[in-house]
This record gives C-alpha cells, structure tokens and sequence, in this order.
C-alpha cells in the first residue's frame, strides 16, 4: 500500500508498470487517473490547495477502509497540489485484486471518498480571473452507495 | 489558545491561512460568533454554514462539536479533491 | 478507438500513456490490466485459444455500445492469444471519458462483455496436466446489469 | 456446403479444427443430430448442449435457428475470455 502526496507531476505509465510489478497472485489490476481538462482552451492553470497532516491521514484512512472491505492484493493513491497546467494528470489510484469486481469497486470507492473526504481544493485560474470549483452533488450523493 | 486554519475561499475572505486564537468557546458554533462579532470579513467568511466544512484535530466534524481538548481547527469549503 | 488481438505481449505503462496522451477534454482515465495469476505456483502456461474473425467482430460490437451509451472521449481493447506464463499480461481495457462515473461504467461493461460475449477460451497447462478454465456462472449474471 | 468449425474442448473431442460438410440440414440442431449419428466422437462432443454455444456466420446465435444461407458455423463453450 503506498499514498503519496506529492507536488511533482507523476508518470502514469511508470507508476502502472510499477503498480502491477509489486503484486502477486492478483489478476486484475485497475487504475483510475485524473487529468487536468482545458475547459475548451479557456483554463490557464489550476492550483490545488491542500491541508498536510490531515491529507495524508484522511487518504491512509480511506485506503485502510478500503483494504478492509475487499479482497485487495494492493492499492495505490498519489494525489498533487500546487499550480498544474491542461493535460497535466492531477491524481491517481490503482487497486489489485483477484477478482476484477473487487478491483473495480475498491477503485471507484477509493475515488468517490477522495473527491469529497480528502482536504483538496480546487481553484481554476482562466483568461478573466479565477474561481474556485464547486463541489458536486453528485460527488456527495456517489457516497451513500458505500 | 487554539490553532484556527483557514483554507480555499475561507482563507481569502479572512485573509490569512492560521491563527492563534484565545478564547473560552464551549462549541465549534460558539467560536464562530465569537469571530463573527470580531470583523466583517470573518461575518462574511462564515455567513453560510451550509457551504462551510469543520475538521476538529484533522478530522471532519460538526458545528455543534465540544472544542475541550482540540488544539487545532479548521475550516473549509466541501472538498473537491480527485 | 483502437482494439489489438495480438499474439506478442505488450507494456501496459507504455499502453496507458499511449492511450492517454491521445485523448483532449477528458478528465478521467480508467485501465483494466488482466494478469496471469500462478496459482500459486502450480500454473506452467497458459493457452489461449481465439476464433480469428469473429473475435474482432464481436470486440469491435461491444466497444461501438460503449461509445454509444457513455460520453467517452475513447476507448482501447488489447487481448492476446498464444501461450502465455505467469504474470504476463493478458489483456487490457482503457476508457476515457468527462466524468469518472462514465469511464468507470464503460471499463467495467466492457470486461463484462468481453469475459462472456468474446471467443477466447482459456486452457491453463499445470505440471500435473491441463484444464479448460470453466465460464464462471457469475461472468454470466454480471452481463444482466447492464 | 458449409464450414464448421469447433474451438478448445469442443475440438479437442472431435479431432479437428474445422471440416466442410455437405448437409441439407434445416437447422443448427439438425446439424448436430447429423453430426451425432457419424461417429461416438461427435456424440461426445455434443452430447450436453447447455455447455455448448454456437456462432452462425461469426455471430452468436441458438441452437433452433435456421442453417438457410450461413455459411460458417462455428461450436465451441462458454466463452472465457478478459
């Protein structure tokens, strides 16, 4: 199990490769991976404010819950935040398994908790000023189905 | 005295991102009218409790929260990580 | 969309950036990575037999659904035939779409389908002999979700 | 004429991977009970159909539909692919 909270950008495909080199006897290995959209060419940058100490220990409480509930062999978080541009990958997850229904459940509720329970906030920065990204309902009601 | 950590549109409206504060709140509630009554940009910052989120010592809590023992607080808008 | 049946192996780093870096205004990326699991050591090889023609069709069938029922940017099927040992790479599944729920859907459909509705036919060679690998009666059931 | 073609336990039963058959059978069952009645390896290959699918010209298809105009038909088991 590794989190990493990390300023620098992360290479998908390192880290995928990485990810499935280090685990034994699963075979099915999911990834999930947030890129920076352009918002059709209107976004210059987005900053990614974040809370050290409670990040860290709200993503290893996620994951825990995570490892708990499904059949996992691994799992991977890594998270950025400072200023990133269009196209740059914002965040990633990857879940082993033996069963690919336990990958792609630990997967998506790694993901749902992380969109509304980890300390991020986004602020997209454009051409004419900046805003802060609301939260979705949605994101919130993605919960309850845990 | 207690850490107060502001973060996202809170830490702009207030203005800064921490604080050390003095107080004798019994509630996280309490300590929002206390800094309310201070200055218009904590009134403004705290205005819609709705859209405002509490974490008590790094874990997400509630407004009507005890604040005996916690040494730090913070508030934010609902997260938007991912 | 691309789809490879292919007797080589291939990178899934390599494929996952591939896949990536050829998509715009998608925030959200989802692989699939089946491995060969070693049973515990007691798998030599594994053959996997496949209907030339067909396979293509029925693949190429299933991708055309997903794009037409979910908002995806793009899609990627790799799957192999041959002989194949432990922890090689069997196939892969990629997604792209603007919203994590589509990409997450779509990936998942897509294994479904391609577990059940594919001609692939799995044999895996032990030292003590070889076995068909049995259609899973829950493979089955999970195609009545969608 | 009509190619038949059969993959993994089904062609391991029956010997080969695919024959040309002349047949005037009216469907995919008669096929099969034509088949059955040349030799015990057909009739052990066939002999539990709810373990067997069947494709009509490289689209899945059932074991009462109509043989008029395929000209493939392929017979193999539940698939295990991903």
């Amino acid at each position: 199990m590794r989190l990493s909270v990390q300023q620098d950008s992360f290479d998908l495909g390192h880290e995928a490769n990485a990810f499935a080199a280090g685990i034994t006897g699963a075979g099915a290995v999911v990834t999930f991976t947030g890129v920076v959209r352009d918002n059709g060419g209107k976004l210059a940058a987005m900053e990614i404010e974040h809370y050290p100490g409670m990040t860290e220990k709200a993503i290893s409480g996620i994951m825990d819950q995570a490892m708990a509930r499904w059949s996992l062999a691994d799992a991977l978080v890594i998270h950025r935040y400072g200023r990133l541009v269009a196209n740059d990958p914002i965040m990633m997850v990857a879940t082993a398994a033996r069963h690919r229904a336990d990958a792609f459940a630990a997967a998506e509720f790694l993901m749902d908790y992380l969109k509304s329970r980890a300390p991020f906030w986004k602020k997209e920065i454009g051409a004419d000023g900046s805003e802060w990204v609301a939260a979705r309902d949605e994101d919130e009601a993605a919960l309850t189905r845990w | 005295m207690i850490d107060v950590m502001y973060f996202a549109w809170v830490r702009e409206r207030i203005g800064l991102p921490r604080e050390r504060i003095e107080t004798d709140a019994a509630t996280v509630a309490d300590l929002i009218d206390e800094l309310k009554a201070r200055e218009p940009r904590y009134e403004m910052a705290f205005a819609d409790l709705k859209s405002l989120r509490v974490a008590l010592d790094q874990e997400l809590s509630s407004f009507d929260a005890p604040l005996a023992g916690v040494r730090e607080v913070a508030f934010f808008p609902p997260m938007t990580g991912g």
